[in-house]
């Protein structure tokens, strides 16, 4: 049961991610990032991360795909205006032969660093409130500048996007 | 799980799902006798299975069958990414009928001693699922406007979109100010928070402690089904019909059913958190199990007078004016329909007398407050969903600036406002 | 087959070099964009596999506050994306090289 | 200053309970369920036409409903074939073909004369460009059915069949 659901998250999560490497049609890339954040925050279910799956629904979704297909569609790139990758083939496979190490580096590291099962949870992890407990506990510092941080996002953004005056409104 | 448990649990997810899928049909149906009874008109009266039309209700069952069969018909412009086109659909319905799934009907029942949740998904993320749910839905609405390759259809999904993520704050900032007071995000335990009383004599329903947010989380919901006064996202004045311009048949009728389960789903979500959910009010589900013998002495006698005025009403109702010459069968109708309604009463009766005399602590008086409740909650569904109804038929649209003006505005600020105030309140009473 | 870590550690890092592979190989500003949140969702799962194995709720509680880190990284690449694009019309990312010295080409 | 022309609309109701609107919408809402319940109550009272059963009874003779045309006293066809009303006609849907007549009076007459009511507006206009009143709307038919597209083309002897529906032919005079 796990096993199947596991199998298929992973294949729409590769799936996706595949889609976003390949695809030239915003249509198809922004449907390859739902899915990748849709699988990531199935698998995080799996993992016992109650709370991390509603957290990557709810911002990850949410917000995160949302706006950025909000933005995708209302740039609305025509086929012409989309950048020819020339080059896009063989930057594929060199990159390819580059990365492929290095990610079996890190892959072997990361099982070596680690036991090859499991173990037996005690209850409530994961949950809203075992979260809350711990994230107001020890972490209310990271928590806080995280907020800062959002903050800082918003008024970066804001004045990122602004239109430059061309003109002064009082005359 | 024992035996009895997997086939509790497995009639829960029936029941959800008939809940969900069944009320469908229904609420097409009662929107338009609503709006037709609203505007002094009668609204679609004739179609029948053997001479019975239930009121028009079988109307309804025609559309389904004729959505279902209709021709599969795309525009030429759509000849690539065709089956994300007819993907976007599914997603809003997909998750429309899962942000359903959640809701409690009734109080949990231990059967041979497991608790079991009377809810589809037996988790405890309640409002929350809600929310991240919803959100995936606008998903859905944005892909379906945006593959269209139509410009009313991609204003149609822009403005749905916009409006929705504003809405989205309100709702989440006003659902926070509920969170505190209850203390959980789960929607059974909101709903035994309501058994409570407030002032000695009020039940303590969300929206009597809390009207405020109960204002704006039920102006945010409306917003969040795209219903009028907020259905700027398929104006029809302005947009065609928005976002699902450009589809047809079964395509269509996906996103008309996401927009009746969501309609469902809010109203759902209303009633849990600020109408007590599935209690009577003043009767807790332990006063229930306690006194059941009593409550269903109440119900033998209030039933055949209520059946009995429901007879009398459909005797005078359920025919046509003298001036015309058949009345189509509608005589024979009420005939049929009083006598199966006389014979379910005297079932119904029987039982409870049966019932009645039980132990106030045996199986079948726990099964039997669990049916009153879930009857308890599918009434208090109706009536919301009968008040969205009514208030589409009512107020005229608003612009679409006057939208986003009433979300950042006043929405926002004020649901601030709630959760200052009410953490304040909490604060200091658990201190 | 039961599920180890080792199954979660593979998705994760496959995502992290797809990102990686995506932000090399490609020249969409949005595509780079979607690579990079492919990248930092694909260590976000390790870190909540982490936090599994171990088990301890301080590693979801960093995962919680990646995903608050990616909303915000999102804020502003897009941001950036629509203020380029309006400058330029393109989303082709060798639009923008005036920094660059190409000497050796 | 170079303003563009503004004009503002000055608003009125500004006092607070007008910007509630939660006063104003339970008041909107209070007139549509109390139409809702008395409708409820009594169903027969709405007042609709329970339409194939009962027949409209307000169509006077000024309505316009089917064509038809008229004929002279000796019983033929009124019409010279003139092209007015098919040239006055916004949606295009009246279709003539001119013939001599035959019978000692020096005119022309339709060979054809078909309106295609799939396409016909049912404006008028025909009848008011007609010189010789050979075309009037005056049957009072105003449901048109039919199980093909071909039994909506009303052709000649089609229109000369209709009858006035209101009092005696006048046309014939």
């Amino acid at each position: 049961m796990l096993e199947t659901l596991f199998a298929l998250l992973s294949f729409f999560l590769l799936a996706g991610s595949v889609t976003i490497l390949l695809a030239r049609d915003p249509a198809l890339y922004t449907t390859g990032f739902l899915a990748v954040m849709l699988a990531v925050a199935g698998l995080f279910g799996l993992l016992d991360q109650s709370f991390l799956f509603l957290a990557q629904v709810m911002v990850g979704v949410g917000a995160v795909v949302v706006l950025t297909t909000i933005v995708i569609l209302t740039i609305n790139l025509k086929e012409k205006e989309l950048p020819k990758e020339p080059t896009r083939g063989p930057w594929l496979v060199l990159g390819a032969l580059v990365i492929a190490p290095f990610g079996w580096m890190l892959y072997r590291g990361l099982v070596a660093a680690t036991p090859d099962h499991f173990p037996v949870l005690k209850e409530g992890f994961g949950t809203v409130q075992a979260m809350g407990s711990v994230l107001f506990r020890d972490w209310v510092l990271p928590f806080e500048i995280l907020s800062l941080l959002l903050l800082a996002a918003m008024l970066g953004a804001i004045i990122i996007g602004k239109k430059e005056q061309s003109y002064d409104l009082e005359s | 799980m024992s035996t009895p448990a997997i086939l509790v649990t497995l009639a829960v997810i029936v029941l959800a799902a008939l809940l969900a899928l069944l009320m469908i049909p229904v609420l097409v149906w009662l929107e338009r006798r609503v709006c037709g009874l609203i505007q002094d008109r009668l609204g679609p009266n004739r179609t029948n299975v053997f001479g019975f039309r239930l009121g028009g209700v079988v109307q309804s069952f025609a559309d389904v069958l004729k959505l279902v069969f209709k021709e599969e018909y795309y525009p030429g412009h759509i000849s690539r990414g065709r089956w994300l086109f007819i993907i976007a659909p599914m997603i809003t319905f997909a998750s429309a009928l899962l942000a359903f799934m959640v809701i409690p009907f009734a109080d949990d029942v231990v059967v041979y001693g497991e608790k079991l949740r009377i809810q589809a998904l037996p988790i405890d993320y309640g409002i929350l699922w809600y929310l991240a749910i919803g959100s995936v839905g606008i998903m859905g609405m944005i892909l379906g406007g945006w593959l269209s390759h139509n410009k009313y259809s991609l204003l149609g999904a822009l403005r749905g979109a916009s409006q929705l993520v504003s809405y989205e704050l309100a709702l989440g900032l006003g659902v926070v100010s509920m969170i505190l007071t209850y203390g959980t995000i789960d929607f059974n335990a909101m709903v035994h928070w309501q058994s409570d009383m407030v002032l000695g004599f009020l039940p303590a329903w969300g929206a009597l402690v809390q009207p405020l947010a109960a204002v704006i989380v039920i102006v945010a919901l409306f917003v969040e089904t795209n219903r009028a006064p907020f259905s700027v996202a398929e104006g029809e004045s302005e947009i065609v019909a928005g976002y699902f311009t450009e589809y047809s048949a079964m395509k269509f009728a996906m996103y008309f059913m996401g927009e009746y389960i969501a309609m469902n789903t809010a109203s759902a979500v209303i009633i849990t958190m600020f109408f007590g959910g599935y209690q009577l009010p003043w009767i807790s589900t332990e006063t229930l199990r306690e006194h059941f013998g009593a409550i269903a002495w109440v119900l033998i006698v209030v039933l055949p007078v209520a059946v009995a005025l429901f007879i009398r009403w459909m005797k005078r109702n359920n025919t046509v004016r003298p001036t015309v010459a058949t009345d189509g069968g509608r005589n024979f109708e009420t005939k049929i329909l009083s006598r199966v309604l006389i014979a379910m009463t005297v079932v119904i009766e029987l039982i409870l007398l049966i019932l009645s005399f039980l132990p106030a602590d045996s199986v079948g008086t726990s099964f039997a407050v669990t049916l009153l409740q879930i009857a308890v909650f599918v009434a208090k569904l109706m009536v919301f969903n009968i008040f969205f109804i009514v208030v589409r038929w009512t107020l005229p649209r608003f612009r679409y600036d006057q939208v986003q003006t009433l979300g950042w505005r006043y929405l926002l600020p004020l649901s601030l406002l709630n959760i200052f105030v009410t953490a304040i309140i909490v604060v200091g009473v658990a201190s | 087959m039961t599920l180890s870590p080792e199954n979660f550690f593979a998705l994760g890092v496959l995502m992290l070099c797809l990102g990686a592979l995506g932000v090399v190989a490609r020249r969409n500003l949005f595509v780079l964009y979607l690579s990079i949140e492919v990248m930092l969702n694909g260590v976000n799962l390790i870190l909540a596999t982490f936090a599994r194995v171990r088990p301890d709720m301080g590693g979801s509680v960093i995962a919680l506050l990646m995903i608050g880190v990616i909303a915000a990284e999102a804020a502003l690449f897009l941001a950036m994306i629509v203020q380029l694009y309006r400058r330029r019309r393109s989303v082709d990312s060798d639009a923008y090289d005036r920094l660059a010295q190409r000497n050796w080409s | 200053m170079n303003r563009p022309k503004i004009k503002t609309v000055p608003r009125y109701n500004k006092e607070t309970k007008e910007r509630l609107y939660l006063p104003a919408i339970f008041a909107g809402l209070k007139i549509t369920a109390k139409h809702l319940f008395t409708n409820l109550s009594d169903i027969n009272a709405v007042e609709t036409l329970e339409y194939p059963e009962e027949q409209p009874t307000d169509i006077t003779p000024r309505y316009r409903g089917l064509h038809r045309l008229t004929k002279r006293e000796d019983g033929s066809v009124r019409c010279v074939a003139c092209f007015m009303c098919a040239t006055n006609c916004p949606a295009q849907c009246i279709h003539i073909v001119a013939t001599e007549r035959n019978d000692g009076i020096d005119e022309k007459m339709p060979a054809v004369f078909t309106i295609d009511t799939l396409e016909c507006v049912f404006c008028g206009y025909c009848v008011e460009a007609c010189p010789c009143d050979a075309i009037r709307m005056d049957t009072g038919i105003f449901s048109v059915t039919g199980k093909r597209r071909e039994d909506f083309l009303l052709d000649r002897d089609r229109l000369l069949s209709h009858h006035n529906a209101f009092g005696e032919d006048t046309s014939d005079a």
